[in-house]
């Protein structure tokens, strides 16, 4: 817990008591993919379609507590409210920036306690939390945002969740009217359609005597060479542009049967079904001129007609039919619906004994390795944007010092 | 005109991919004659693209499904303007029409009552906020409404690209996550081409097997092992192969390599000098598939395969101690799983393996941009796990022994000399263009202490290293330090 | 102008990075009064440097390694001409300069009697086919020519961002492959701030604990427990840090977490009654150390820290499972390590563990580009590992039950009913705007067969499901199915 | 082993007897990093600085054989040459092709046997030995290069490489004065600084009444718009633009020791130090204000004169340091020269005798759980090229069949 918290809870700090008390912001998590945020406020509830909860109930509680909900049924953890949460809980009212931007950004930037900062425009306020929990509690940023409905929410925001201290907001066309700030910032970051129309103005914003470095978020390539352009003619340098983004796993753990133990396996399974009931295979649909073979069940080509249609989905990968069950692979078909009406060759006939026999088969027989592997879900967040950084380069300041000691030593 | 292959042409009773307006795909199979809905996209008759060439978009014109050549107008240029949205709230209200309003226009343009620019025009004209919109913004809306409006259909012909890409958005566990570049880069490796002779074990549904034989183009043997009562091939079904191609895919159960010691010839089985009628063609059909398996053993058998390929739930290295051999030198071995992971244990099987020469572990990275004209980027969703490769050489490994008599040597070291003094000659040449700044060295500086760290050579570490003979030059290097390429 | 920090401005006695014409990056300790040689692109002093802010580029302009500001020309737009490079062989033979005479450029350039521009004039003049060349590679030719000669350097301030970056590209093993990107993103999930409580295992040989540093500003504590005789926070040193920043920074031995039992206080072995001279200060310098050991105890006892933050060589579940208790709610708990594999299990061990809410295995992506008018493009050479971090949420696991009286219940119920009438009022004010198509469905399909691939849910499955209460909508959806973005 | 093979080598597929014959082109594999292509002539001598090699010797030997040096000391492989060696041995005239673009462009243009197509420029040829195995035996490769001896190097190869029947080089500048090819490809592949110049004659050289595919290989991002637009006015459709790359993994085993395995083997390690000789800790440039303290051997503070510097190299980290012996870590760098004169902590005073001890401790006594890992190394390739692709859409073939035949039965 923090030292220097104060019990007025704020995003950039926590609280040193931590623990829930009236009016205090409270993330409720209750999957990653369903999380809210509220103020509790006693005497009011949380509803959701896995219960209701009581604020009260909430209160006195320390972080991080699970909570059941009023029947039992359901239950959900009470998260102090980081910029990383806010992040994924914020009412969208523009496209938002995620922790694999933020992240690099603020690194970049150099971002810590005591800097000053611009940011436009400030959106959702995504990252104006993170900047802002960064920079606290001596530090300041300054947010433009032109869309006045924009501003009027980020401000309420910023004053529930303790930051108006140190955020000022203000609602401006920078790419038309400028920052009107000089000789003030360390840093600036342009999330603007056109940053190069904001370019000589965060010039003059830049602390005139120091290094300063500027970010632009562009998310086209066509918007590069623009930037490039008025970063360079207004004498900024060391121009770096970065893509970053984070991957998220998917862990499973999956079995690993050697070919043999899966041989064995079958073996067991097919000698159980001949004593089960014989084996019949009929492929009524097959016109094609190889044979039709009842022993075998497998011919050695493959034909025009040939449908077989079972489908691997994913937890017969990972899990139940990822043991060496793939004999039973077309009976199982059979509970799936298709919408061909093909039948599946070697399905019709066999009785439902044998898939019930198979599902009995005890699985402990043989143990396979497990093994951990780790899957990227497809529709991952991808590129987001292009990000341009450079640096303002302090006024030269005449002769160095050394320069104008050796002329002041001369003129004695 | 140049001469047209059948496989150019759409062909009724193939399958095809129809690509609609919401850029959704659907497989149908064409049957001639039919009248193939597209839902609320409206109805076409599978003759209006039977026997045309395949790359064309068709589109829906009236109530009785006729269908015209569509030619789209291309993306146009757009620019940013001082229009930036701003005034914009995302607020659906700002559609004027109610949703009834809409649906009745939908149902207008389904009866062909209404064109789709129409139905576009009367929704832009109702939206309260359009002029306010950027150009580009306007461009998007309209585009996004004439997609759904326009009802433009794509047939897109099953190749062993457009299968995959199909599966591999719509259902990857089904190919168990090998995705279009992975795809490829096997191909690659296998070296597979018209007339070779392949060994696979292939447990993506026959995704593999298509794409292979795709490549082979009806001549030359894949031999499939598969466990289980059949091949489950399904994805070869989508590939519209002709039987040429189709025969020279043969498949083997795992089971049945070895003749069980139970299994009967059908002669063993029956007198076929004492059948008649049914059981005659009963003896016929079985005498058929029982010669089908004896000629994919004799081939399994023969061995000299140009490539083992393997893709399997099951333990690769299992599968590959029972393969290997039947592999010719100098062949590729090649071990898909969707997960890089499961190779883990087999890469560092592999290396002991002194049959595998330089075993490595790929993944591929793909990624797709958006191409519009001042808006292009790479696109905002990524492609999931797209399944990781494990390559490797059979190579005959024999005791090394020196092999040269002393003339021999003295002879040989001569003439190395000689080539050395050449090559130094020309490079000394060369040098004599500015080279390379080195890096400064630390000892330069000595007024001041430069800090260097050590420079410590990264080499691969095995636990355990190879059983065979020498092995110095080999493997242990795989810290594969490709050159830093620099591009003009 | 806005009043300067010390930490703005080059101070004697600290850490520089200076950036040589080369690329390359030195780092070195800036003691006031020395000369400092870059080798053969010359030598500066110290002292024209100390005192002036950061951020400006100097050029040693003549024999007395006298120094100036150096403002670079900027970058200028280039565009394809018809000259094409095509008549352009490769062949360092069209420098007609000899070796020699280059060599004689270079040691002129050095003595200063010919400045970087000068020598690039004279390479271009003698270079045969430049004018052949096209203006792209004419304008490449005399960049790269330029800052081997141009004698500019620019000192970089050691930030974690720099400092970072200088040692993964110099040598990644000694921070473990910890990568800007992950670094940053370390950084963000542990929620640092001034004042905040830190527990730390770093293996980076400090560079986590000083880019935590650099974050917390001077306020806080940071307690780092490290195995062997001496925390090896080597990275710390670099950063310029002010005594108040160095004193958030404490350390406990692993070993003396729980007070050995022969370990004795210094009142103990000795009587410090009987002590003077050497003795007595022997006495209180062990005492003062004693002291310092006791600190850390306390600290790491009281508990209630705000992050756990583990990057070791050791089984990071081992770690956890003693450091957990020490943390307070709702508090991440972050594991870095080189490489994913890694910490697999670690991840199925968090996924039983009650005290873990919704572990997270991520790695980092970066690319760099190269930003020329014209030439843009990705770098074409990659960043190797960056590292993977394992991250999760600290909870309170405590039995669950239902909590309301029947009165309450029957309140709450009615309060719900009637948010959900407006809410459902709003929506269908909503719904009048036009909504997405739905896919079309196969059922409209009625005279072909559309083939449908099942949709089958993808689920997260673990083998063992978490051993507390209920857990029914927690993480058994990990398939973190982040909707599809779409960029306006 | 192919059954369409003629004894004559070609890269387009392997010889049938796959042995080793008096003029075949067969690669030298020393290691991924050493490999060459030799052609073998009976007499000669391949020198390498692992030792020499007779071409004699190979004659007669299957592909695939592990050959022993002259002396005995060394050896290599003999490989079958193929278009993926090729492109790891050819000699580079320009930037070449890759693996990993080369598969996916010859995927997406669903190249096979019996295609015909253009490539340009031919460049160093790495990608049409690709595209001739490809499309062989039956197909045709137009490959155009404007650089003359590019042309003539790359002649001689596809001679010698068995290739020359179904590829035609021409040397040309096919931007200025297009392909001179009508109505007779299935798919281009244009490699030029300028694609957009050849796009008009690209278009006219496809088949005219089938579907083709085009595709561009760009590094430059300013290259992509101006490609899209010729593309757009010359009626391609279906534009599509990707990246490919592949990642070449190191795979390592790491042992994983538990914190009370690391710590049980270092207190073991201590008690042997304290037994071997009396621990004297000292820091003599110790020049803050914290305590030196002999007994702890640590300090609860960092100071900014604390120098220890500890190489963590990777064979520490992979092997034998990762044991849990990084108690001796600062013994172990004394080995190691630092340019720095600053002591290291705790270094001075220990005996030899102690860290000789460490290294004598038995290893086995406890067992640390290995682990696979991979790790991609550094510099390895990034970005290459855009792959741009497109579709040329057959000519519009009038009213469709069936509106023929309706025409043709009201016509009745």
């Amino acid at each position: 817990m923090s030292e220097t918290a104060v019990e007025k809870q704020s995003f950039a700090t926590y609280k040193k008591n931590n623990t829930i008390e009236d009016g205090d912001n409270v993330v409720m998590y209750l999957s990653r993919e369903n999380m809210s945020i509220i103020r509790v406020k006693d005497g009011e509830y949380f509803n959701c379609k896995f219960g209701s909860y009581k604020h009260s109930d909430m209160i006195g509680l320390e972080y991080g507590t699970k909570l059941g909900s009023n029947t039992g049924r359901g239950f959900l953890y009470l998260l102090y409210p980081t910029p990383e949460l806010w992040t994924l809980v914020l009412p969208h009212r523009t496209q938002i920036l995620y922790i694999a931007d933020i992240s690099f950004v603020m690194n970049f930037l150099n971002l810590k306690p005591g800097m000053s900062m611009i940011e436009s425009g400030t959106g959702s306020g995504s990252f104006s939390h993170s900047i802002a929990r960064t920079l606290a509690p001596t530090g300041h940023l300054y947010t433009f945002e032109y869309h006045q409905e924009r501003v009027n929410a980020a401000k309420k925001e910023f004053e529930e969740h303790g930051l108006s201290d140190m955020v000022t907001l203000r609602c401006r066309d920078v790419c038309k009217d400028g920052f009107d700030l000089e000789d003030k910032v360390d840093a600036i970051f342009l999330d603007l359609p056109a940053p190069w129309e904001a370019v000589a103005s965060a010039k003059r914003a830049f602390k005139q005597n120091k290094v300063g470095k500027i970010c632009t978020f562009s998310p086209c390539i066509e918007q590069i060479s623009r930037t490039v352009t008025a970063l360079n003619e207004h004498g900024f340098v060391d121009i770096q542009m970065y893509e970053c983004l984070i991957r998220f796993n998917e862990v499973r753990v999956i079995p690993m049967w050697t070919i043999d133990e899966a041989m064995e396996k079958q073996r067991a399974v097919e000698k159980k079904r001949k004593r089960a009931a014989p084996r019949v295979v009929r492929d009524d649909n097959n016109i094609s001129t190889s044979a039709q073979d009842e022993d075998t069940g497998s011919s050695g080509h493959i034909n025009k007609s040939v449908k077989v249609e079972p489908s691997v989905d994913d937890s017969n990968q990972s899990s139940a039919a990822a043991t060496p069950n793939s004999t039973t692979g077309s009976e199982m078909e059979d509970g799936m619906s298709t919408t061909t009406s093909t039948p599946v060759i070697g399905s019709e006939a066999i009785p439902e004994a044998s898939s019930a026999s198979t599902a009995t088969e005890p699985r402990e027989r043989i143990n396979p390795k497990n093994v951990v592997v780790t899957r990227l879900p497809a529709e991952q967040r991808g590129h987001t944007s292009y990000l341009m950084f450079a640096t303002f380069t302090p006024a030269s300041q005449g002769p160095s010092l050394t320069e104008t000691k050796a002329v002041a030593s001369s003129a004695k | 005109m140049a001469a047209l292959n059948p496989s150019d042409i759409i062909n009724a009773g193939e399958h095809v991919f129809i690509k609609m307006p919401s850029d959704n795909v659907k497989c149908i199979v064409l049957k001639a004659g039919s009248s193939v809905s597209l839902g609320k996209f409206g109805t076409f008759k599978a003759n209006d693209i039977i026997g045309h060439a395949w790359g064309n978009s068709y589109e829906i014109y009236d109530r009785d499904s006729k269908t015209r050549v569509y030619h789209p107008e291309g993306i146009s240029e757009v620019e940013e303007t001082a229009n930036n949205n701003r005034e914009i709230v995302d607020d659906p209200s700002s559609q004027k029409l109610t949703l009834d309003d809409i649906k009745a226009l939908k149902s207008e343009g389904l009866k062909g009552e209404l064109t789709g620019e129409e139905i576009v025009n009367k929704l832009k004209e109702s939206h309260a906020t359009f002029d306010k919109k950027t150009a580009y913004s306007q461009a998007k809306y309209l585009q996004k409404k004439g997609k759904k409006f326009h009802k433009v259909f794509t047939p897109i012909k099953p190749t062993a690209y457009s299968v995959n890409e199909y599966f591999y958005v719509k259902n990857p566990a089904k190919i168990r996550d090998i995705r279009m570049d992975t795809l490829s880069q096997l191909l690659s490796y296998s070296n597979v081409h018209s007339g070779c002779k392949l060994l696979v074990v292939d447990d993506t549904q026959g995704m593999i097997v298509s794409a292979l034989a795709e490549r082979m183009g009806g001549k030359g043997t894949i031999l499939g092992l598969y466990d289980g009562d059949n091949p489950h091939y399904d994805i070869v079904k989508y590939m519209n192969f002709n039987q040429e191609t189709l025969d020279t895919i043969k498949v083997l159960s795992w089971l049945r390599i070895h003749r069980p010691a139970d299994e009967k010839t059908p002669d063993e089985m029956q007198d076929v000098t004492q059948l008649t009628g049914k059981d005659l063609e009963g003896y016929h059909r079985r005498l058929k598939a029982y010669n089908i398996v004896e000629e994919s053993r004799k081939t399994l058998f023969e061995g000299n395969f140009d490539a083992l390929i393997v893709a399997s739930q099951y333990q690769p290295e299992s599968i590959l101690e029972k393969l290997l051999p039947y592999v010719a030198g100098s062949r590729p071995i090649i071990v898909y799983h969707g997960t890089k992971e499961a190779l883990l244990e087999t890469s560092t099987w592999m290396r002991k393996c002194p049959d595998l020469l330089a075993p490595q572990l790929t993944e591929s990275w793909l990624r797709k941009s958006q191409v519009l004209p001042g808006r292009t980027h790479p696109e905002m969703s990524t492609w999931g796990t797209g399944g990781s490769l494990l390559t490797a050489t059979k190579v005959i490994d024999q005791p090394v022994q020196a092999a040269l008599t002393k003339r021999e040597r003295l002879a040989m070291e001569k003439k190395n000399a000689e080539a050395k003094k050449l090559k130094r000659a020309r490079e000394e040449a060369e040098s004599a263009a500015p080279s390379p700044a080195p890096v400064v060295s630390a000892e330069d500086a000595t007024n001041v202490a430069i800090e260097e760290e050590e420079v410590i050579m990264t080499t691969t570490i095995t636990t355990t290293t190879s059983t065979s003979t020498i092995e110095p030059i080999d493997d242990d290097n795989e810290s594969r330090s490709v050159k830093r390429v620099k591009q003009e």
